[in-house]
């Protein structure tokens, strides 16, 4: 089978007042945007687990990016703030385990940030895309994989 | 009926040829953490002295986790697919009697109602060469449970020390008999050497079986497992660690596209094994999970399999960590018993 | 109790009397001082004008030293150096780049952490309880306005001292040892200061008013913290007396000397003979020299 | 041991305390936890270096006395557990009597005696050998042979590059067999439902695949960040010897680096998870 | 399940680079979708009742719609299909347009990216279940906190409309800082003569229960429902025997004592005092710290003349609860105390100016007192030392607005319009006299305004000095004010009778403690912020809770009221249903599963969550949960994502519809 082209696939969790709001007003001005994110709205950055980011690698994705309201502005006064206090501890564990941090990306992007949405929309994707697929992830699935060979 | 005679070299040299024919072959670990497939005759371990590893052998024939099978989802249904089972032709040097002897207990509960083809062709595909056992600490009690440093059961060949480098070897089964007959270069015969027993000391034992059982029988109810099992913290190492416990859980990982049905080792120590849906729970403390391990191992799967779940070789005590002593309390269980009989008379 | 000291020019020259009276107060106290060994100028005079980098290295160099030395803190008398190596201190903090230039220029890395005092902030670290067990003398008589120029109080964001508008630290010491602070206007009006050389006629003026306003609210003494302040308000005074025959001379003490007064020492270790204007009638007058109980 | 066998005695004696959670020597002198109900039971309880068990784990897992309050043999790392357990309201300070032991070090393996080799790093850099907020204290301090902290074990470990931490981690993980000693033994894992118990969905594969094992102590040590106190009981469960002390310690670091703060100090200190401060770091937010 | 799909074109904004059939072929293959059809408007009549009759024809349980932001139509097609008898949460929005056709030029992977949001959508719609909207009664009885104009506007507007208010006020009187006020700009009429008639209207008003001299002690419940409990204070008179006749005043002996708060401390006033003569309620107060009978139990004079029998030496603080549906904070401001440290820096205030030093330097409010007719000089424009006419005035502004280093860093707003009104009044009332005003910049934004100052300017040849004050000191008699021209770049030195100090405005310094007992967030000065600066500037972030007037911010009398009749307007919309509906987006606990560790308790940010006992039939405690109350929780889900057993879950984004989702992109 031919070689083509690698894809990254990025899952990116944002919270729905101020970074989809974003991402709405990117669209609304029609600013291009590569096509590999597909966004999980939740309502606020609070309500992102990490086992969300886990299961999104377990589950195939290449890198995954969280992104929610500035610092003040969460439309819940303080969910961002635990938030940030939670991924402070998250992201330098995972670190310390060796998903190296080019995989996980976090942003705050306000509803006004349109453009700023796609710069990281677009960092995220080039940057994880010059990584290559996350083969570390992807390995460890081989054992409770169906066999190629069934595959399709 | 012939005896034979191997050296450690020709052990090693026989390995070697095993894995050149691409034969699975496993021999307990150098760190002595598990029994381990070695890629190297060298890696090979031989050794009567050897501390038993900390988890016993059974992963071998009954792993931690087995796909059972895949499935495909389809728009309406889902289409089931075989997992691919191991043909590989095994062998494990080396075995411990009270690794050993677990397996045939094993297969008299993985062939009972349902025969288990997982377990079953691995058993088949596989030749236990056992080793007498000169090891012996504070911790084992396998003469309390009628093995011994001896014990053949399980292995297909079974090794005795004659000296440093050179085996007494025994073959117990027919299919050991055809491994040596398909090795027998690597083997020379010696009818003129009898078994070498006599320098084994057998560790005196400590309850009697019989009577551990015959209390169980009457004290399901007794205030006595509230003590047992008090500091007991439901971890299940004991069972993970053991050669005979065979509990397991079967789950179904699913995908969005496709999934599998898994067998995963499982524990009669945990509050979960029992909690029903609606949250009640008939083994609610941990002492009735401690009575629940014991009296399997020495009553129920006696009754019905006339078989002790239990080879003695004190893993469970060893790795325990609030260092539960189940020795301790089969004695106490055995004191209880003799105290109840001379109240009687 | 030990402190770093950082002498600088002036406590050398024009204000010997300073350095000396200091000392002295301070040996009552048994406080002793620690001068640091090879000090340098603290880019006040001039550097800062000239040279920035210069104005900055300067201070830092000395603080070094000052830190080889194991010293925590250091005092700095004289406002103007005191001034500067809090300035310097402060720039090498929050200047990532200009930190990295005098690394280089002193082929050393530089880390804050030396505390810097001025004289008030010394006798404050010492203690004014301490300070009032040690007075011998009754200065009840004594009306003294204290005068805190510029250096001492600002910039308030750097030095964190007092109150740059209205400052009042000196007044409590000065009523600690009996005597009377006045309130009067003048405490931190401009006396001309750095033109003291190049432009005297401003000097005078500004330094008129500031006398003036000081015996209008009959003061009998003017107490300075400041060599600067000194020379401008007692050295002038002699001028300006000159030119204005009305004017009425008031005598200029540094806090160090009226402590000195208190604790009974004796006017020459204090170098009252030093000054322009003689203290001496005016003390005579005054202090009346009985046992105090405190 | 007297001591602590008249205290102990005489609170299950006027029945301040309905049963004291403690240490007994068993024929093998092997030290291990022992539930005293009855002032003959307190004659059994002890207190040596080999008592390395974390206590607190009781707390949470036995049914609480008909009469009188828990009472708890404890020395320091156990007081931390007890200290973490109330902040995050497992039990209430009133409801235990602390019997607080000064410890002199404990050992690594449980089987061996206590020596320079046989001891415990959490040991040689204990500030709480006299614990704190106990009811009585116990025992006197003694120096004991301390193993050094001659190297870094974190740093070292760090300084590898991501590649090789995840190839260690791989290693390590796919030994695991998810019989969750490591949790059992944890006094700060006492949820009703552990979250890999947890079906619908199933956030942490259930099997010991080691895709499964990696999120399930990948999420462990996550629960524990801020709140872990380092009594390193998980390692010692651990029947396949995986490192979580790694883990937990780098966490720990985390906490002390980031927001200055320790678990199991102070009952009434604020948590760490549970509470924010505006000017927490976000540098790598962008 | 049976789903429903539908794919939305919007026109060609959709269409242009999605193709559109090709996704709803596509997930028609979908497991769970029995139905998927494309469509040129969905959310047109025509595309809605497509829907409706899918849902009719294959009686679908749930529906993915392919169209727009879920922000513009996800009601529409809620309200659509719950009109066909689905519950409107067994809806969801795939964003195809704004976060897919609009930002994406190439159709094959924009088709392919489609696709996967419709994938995700899918199967999350599966886990949705229905939802009922949380419906909570109203009480329609509003709180008002502070009797100021605000206050008292908030409460006649709500009053009005036919609902009860109580009306609490801190001091013996309302009327609040108007009170005191002279005249007001920029019309000059007298404050007391507007503001008198609305006091009264509200002391009249049957609907209105006023509390003065009370304070909110403890608020609990929420929007639509809250329980206050107000402290009364003992005011040592009863109320519902006095007649006002004041007799008890004029007897009081201990008359020249306490200095007078409405009179700024100008003046002084009797231990049995009534604030100001026109006050509401015209009841007086005994200041028992003060009161001789209080002190050594001699005196009783006002017991004795009064008629009514009325005083109460016994009288205790009493505790009132009170049922209400909304709050309305409208606690206003308090003066910039410019002689006092205004924190623990090194900074005293303004000591340079020597307020408090110097009889003859005043703060506005002050000033407004010595203008006003009903002052201690009977407006007669003397000032306080030798009660001399001061023929030469200063104004300063910005006294501790715009200055970080003394004051604050905001601008007090009405200051230059009350110096301008001070300097003016000053001149109207001494010809001859000469008016400065230092000032900054002037802000004279408001009807009106600018025109107020240029006349005080032109008209009335108040002199305006742009630059600040160094010092002012006294000198014979003279408050010498000492500053500079940063127009001409020239020192100047006045020698005038009397400065006058413009103030900053600050929140009151009880403010944050009310902020905390209603749960309301509060900004570093104190003020009670709003939700959003200009979309919801009245309201708080706890629902039912609004703000009027300065507690806000700083403001002047026409921003204030126009605030107040806002924030009672808000109220009344509360008010305008029996049934309060809510989205049912809410936390909700597992209580089998939950540990009670309360870290949930912790991270809410509205007290939403609290700890609740359970216990067996005898009543013995069997664990202690925590408990979500709906009616508080605003659906954040911070609880879900911080609760390490996963057993309290957002109902809308439970973790096995984000699962899902993960699940449905990433895997294939």
């Amino acid at each position: 089978m031919e070689e083509e082209k690698f894809e990254p696939k990025i899952t990116a969790f944002v919270c729905n007042w101020c970074t989809y709001t974003g991402a709405d007003l990117a669209g609304t001005s029609r600013l291009k945007q590569q096509t590999n994110a597909r966004l999980i709205r939740v309502p606020c950055t609070g309500r992102i687990d990490p086992v969300f980011i886990i299961k999104a690698f377990e589950k195939g994705a290449d890198g995954v990016l969280v992104s929610g309201c500035h610092p003040g502005d969460c439309h819940y006064n303080t969910g961002n703030f635990h938030a940030r206090r939670r991924w402070i501890f998250f992201k330098q564990l995972l670190d310390f385990v060796g998903i190296d941090s080019t995989r996980l990306y976090f942003s705050w992007v306000s509803a006004s940030e349109g453009k700023k949405w796609v710069d990281v929309v677009n960092n995220v994707i080039n940057s994880v895309r010059a990584k290559g697929p996350f083969l570390g992830y992807k390995n460890l699935n081989k054992e409770t994989e169906l066999p190629l060979v069934n595959k399709n | 009926m012939k005896n034979f005679v191997i050296t450690r070299e020709q052990l090693a040299n026989l390995a070697s040829k095993l894995l050149g024919e691409n034969w699975t072959v496993i021999s307990p670990s150098q760190n002595g953490s598990k029994y381990l497939k070695i890629k190297d005759a060298k890696d090979l371990i031989i050794d009567s002295a050897l501390k038993p590893t900390d988890i016993s052998m059974k992963e071998h024939f009954f792993p931690k986790s087995e796909t059972l099978f895949f499935f495909k989802r389809k728009k309406d249904d889902y289409e089931l697919i075989d997992a691919p089972g191991s043909e590989a032709k095994t062998v494990i040097f080396g075995a411990k009697p009270c690794d050993a002897s677990a397996i045939p207990v094993l297969s008299k509960v993985f062939n009972w109602d349902y025969k288990d083809e997982f377990f079953n062709k691995r058993v088949e595909n596989t030749v236990i060469i056992g080793l007498a056992c000169k090891f012996e600490d504070e911790n084992c009690f396998c003469t309390s449970v009628g093995l011994s440093p001896l014990a053949e059961n399980g292995s297909d060949i079974f090794l005795i020390p004659l000296s440093d480098d050179k085996y007494f070897m025994k073959p117990i089964t027919d299919k050991g008999r055809d491994f040596i007959a398909a090795n027998e270069t690597f083997i020379s015969e010696a009818d003129n050497i009898s078994e070498p027993i006599n320098d084994f000391s057998t560790p005196q034992k400590r309850f009697s079986t019989e009577n551990v059982k015959e209390w169980l029988d009457k004290n399901f109810e007794s205030k006595f497992w509230f003590n047992a099992g008090e500091t007991c913290i439901g971890c299940a190492q004991c069972a993970y660690v053991c050669p005979t416990c065979h509990c397991f859980d079967i789950v179904d990982e699913d995908c969005y596209s496709c999934g599998r049905r898994v067998k995963n080792w499982d524990s009669c120590q945990f509050e979960l094994f029992t909690k029903h849906a609606s949250g009640h729970n008939p083994r609610e403390i941990q002492g009735k999970r401690y009575r629940q391990r014991v009296s399997h191992k020495f009553k129920y799967y006696k009754d019905r399999f006339d078989e002790l779940l239990c080879t003695g070789c004190g893993r469970c005590t060893r790795g325990c960590p609030v260092s539960i002593d189940i020795g301790l309390i089969l004695e106490d269980i055995n004191s209880h018993f003799l105290e109840t009989i001379n109240v009687n008379n | 109790m030990n402190f770093g000291y950082y002498p600088g020019c002036s406590l050398q020259g024009t204000a010997k009397e300073f350095d000396l009276s200091l000392k002295e107060v301070l040996k009552v106290l048994d406080v002793n001082l620690n001068e640091i060994n090879d000090w340098c100028c603290c880019g006040a005079s001039s550097a800062h004008v000239m040279s920035h980098i210069l104005s900055v290295a300067l201070p830092a160099r000395n603080l070094l030293l000052a830190k080889h030395r194991g010293m925590q803190n250091v005092v700095a008398p004289c406002a103007a150096c005191y001034n500067r190596l809090k300035v310097s201190q402060h720039e090498l903090k929050f200047d990532e780049k200009m930190r990295m230039k005098v690394e280089e220029i002193l082929e050393e890395k530089i880390s804050n952490g030396v505390e810097i005092l001025n004289l008030i902030g010394l006798f404050q670290k010492i203690g004014l309880g301490k300070i009032k067990t040690a007075i011998k003398i009754n200065l009840k008589e004594i009306k003294a306005a204290c005068y805190y120029g510029c250096l001492l109080v600002r910039p308030h964001d750097i030095l964190k001292f007092d109150d740059p508008e209205n400052p009042s630290s000196m007044e409590e010491i000065v009523s600690i040892i009996g005597a009377k602070p006045i309130e009067w206007n003048y405490k931190i009006e401009c006396c001309g200061a750095s033109h003291s050389i190049d432009n005297t006629e401003i000097v005078e003026q500004l330094s008129k008013n500031i006398l003036n306003d000081a015996i209008k609210h009959d003061a009998n003494v003017i107490v300075v913290a400041c060599p600067m302040c000194h020379s401008n308000l007692d050295m002038r005074q002699k001028n300006i007396l000159k030119k204005y025959p009305q004017q009425k001379a008031i005598p200029i003490l540094y806090l160090t000397q009226l402590l000195g007064l208190s604790m009974g020492l004796n006017y020459k270790d204090l170098g009252l003979h030093l000054h322009y204007i003689n203290p001496v009638p005016m003390l005579e007058e005054k202090v009346k020299v009985e046992e105090v109980t405190i | 041991m007297k001591q602590l066998i008249e205290i102990s005695k005489e609170l299950l004696e006027s029945r301040k305390a309905g049963y004291i959670i403690g240490y007994t020597e068993d024929k093998f002198h092997r030290t291990k936890p022992f539930i005293a109900h009855t002032t003959n039971d307190a004659e059994k309880l002890t207190f040596n270096q080999k008592a390395v068990h974390n206590l607190a784990v009781y707390l949470t897992r036995l049914p609480k006395p008909k009469e009188g309050k828990i009472g708890i043999v404890a020395k320091g790392c156990d007081i931390k557990a007890i200290i973490g357990l109330i902040q995050e309201n497992q039990i209430k300070r009133d409801d235990i009597i602390i019997i607080g032991m000064n410890c002199n070090g404990v050992v690594k393996d449980i089987n061996i005696d206590y020596n320079k080799e046989n001891s415990q790093m959490k040991c040689s850099i204990c500030e709480l050998r006299t614990p704190k907020h106990a009811n009585y204290i116990v025992g006197a301090l003694e120096d004991f042979a301390k193993s050094e902290l001659t190297k870094n074990i974190l740093a070292e470990f760090e300084a590898l590059s991501a590649e090789e931490r995840w190839k260690f981690w791989e290693k390590e993980f796919e030994k695991c067999i998810k019989c969750y000693a490591c949790r059992q033994a944890c006094p700060l894992c006492y949820c009703e439902q552990c979250i890999v118990e947890k079906s619908m969905p199933q956030w942490i594969d259930s099997s010991p695949t080691t895709k499964g094992n990696f999120a399930w102590n990948i999420i462990r040590a996550f629960h524990l960040s801020g709140r872990c106190i380092g009594c390193n009981e998980c390692e010692r469960a651990c029947p396949v010897n995986i490192p979580l002390s790694l883990l937990n310690r780098k966490m720990g670091m985390v906490a002390m680096k980031e927001f200055n703060y320790r678990h199991g100090i102070e009952p009434d200190q604020p948590t760490l998870i549970g509470n924010y401060n505006t000017s927490d770091k976000e540098d790598f937010i962008m | 399940m049976r789903i429903g799909v539908f794919t939305c074109h919007c026109g060609e904004n959709i269409g242009r680079t999605v193709d559109c059939p090709a996704v709803s072929k596509a997930c028609a293959d979908f497991p769970g979708v029995v139905h998927s059809e494309d469509y040129k408007y969905m959310c047109s009549d025509p595309g809605q009742n497509l829907i409706k009759q899918a849902i009719k024809e294959k009686n679908l349980n749930a529906v993915v719609v392919g169209s727009c932001s879920p922000h513009m139509h996800e009601k529409t097609f809620r309200k659509a299909c719950s009109d066909a008898g689905i519950n409107p949460f067994q809806v969801e929005i795939a964003n195809l347009r704004e976060h897919c056709s609009w930002i994406h030029d190439d159709v094959p992977s924009a088709t392919l990216k489609a696709i996967d949001m419709m994938r995700m959508m899918v199967e999350k719609v599966k886990f949705n279940g229905p939802l009922t909207p949380i419906r909570v009664p109203v009480t329609k009885r509003a709180l008002v906190i502070g009797g100021g104009i605000s206050g008292i506007q908030a409460s006649l507007d709500i009053a009005n409309a036919g609902y009860e208010v109580i009306l609490v006020e801190k001091e013996p009187s309302i009327g609040g800082h108007m009170s005191q006020l002279s005249e007001t700009f920029p019309t000059l009429d007298c404050s007391q003569c507007i503001l008198t008639p609305r006091m009264v209207e509200v002391y009249q008003h049957s609907k209105i229960k006023l509390m003065s001299y009370s304070e909110v002690e403890n608020v609990e419940g929420f929007i639509g429902n809250f329980s206050v409990t107000i402290r009364k204070k003992a005011r040592s008179v009863k109320d519902e025997l006095c007649t006002g006749c004041g007799l008890c005043v004029q007897k009081c002996p201990i008359k020249k004592v306490a200095l007078s708060e409405f009179d700024e401390g100008l003046a002084t006033r009797p231990a049995m005092y009534v604030p100001f003569p026109q006050a509401v309620p015209n009841i007086p107060v005994i200041d028992r710290t003060i009161c001789t009978y209080f002190k050594n139990g001699k005196c009783q004079m006002c017991k004795k003349v009064c008629g009514r029998e009325a005083i109460d030496f016994e009288q205790q603080d009493e505790l009132v609860k009170e049922e209400v549906g909304s709050i309305i904070i409208a606690t206003g401001y308090k003066l910039y105390t410019i002689d006092k440290k205004p924190d623990d820096s090194p900074i005293h205030g303004y000591g340079e100016y020597g307020y408090g030093k110097y009889k003859d330097v005043v703060s506005g409010l002050q000033f407004e007192r010595i203008a006003s007719a009903s002052g201690p000089t009977s407006g007669e424009m003397l000032r306080p030392s030798d009660k001399k006419v001061p023929k030469k005035i200063v104004f300063i502004q910005c006294v501790g607005s715009r200055d970080e280093a003394k004051g604050f860093s905001y601008c007090s707003k009405i200051c230059c319009m009350y110096t301008a009104k001070h300097a003016m009044l000053y001149k109207h009332k001494v010809h001859d006299g000469e008016a400065y005003v230092f000032y900054m910049d002037i802000r004279a934004g408001g009807k009106m305004y600018e025109e107020f100052v240029r006349r005080a300017i032109e008209e009335d040849g108040v002199k305006y000095i742009r630059g600040r004050v160094s010092r002012i000191y006294q000198d014979d008699g003279k408050i010498i004010v000492k500053g500079e021209d940063t127009i001409a770049g020239v020192k100047v030195e006045i020698d005038a009778d009397m400065a006058v100090l413009a103030t900053a405005m600050m929140a009151q310094t009880e403010a944050p403690k009310l902020a905390q007992t209603l749960g309301v967030p509060y900004d570093k000065y104190g003020f009670i912020n709003e939700v959003h600066p200009k979309l919801r500037p009245v309201e708080t972030s706890s629902g039912g809770i609004f703000l009027a007037g300065a507690c806000n911010s700083p403001r002047d009398i026409p921003d204030s009221v126009a605030m107040a009749s806002a924030a009672a307007a808000k109220a009344l919309v509360l008010f305008g249903s029996d049934m309060l509906e809510r989205e049912p987006v809410v936390a909700k606990v597992n209580e089998a599963t939950c540990a009670g560790c309360l870290y949930c308790k912790k991270v809410c940010a509205y007290n939403a969550v609290e700890a609740k006992e359970i216990k067996d039939r005898n009543g013995n405690l069997i664990k202690v949960v925590a408990y979500v109350n709906s009616g508080l929780c605003q659906g954040c889900g911070t609880c879900n994502a911080t609760c390490p057993s996963k057993s309290v879950e957002l109902l809308g984004f439970k973790d096995d519809q984000i699962y899902a989702q993960i699940n449905a992109f990433a895997e294939v």
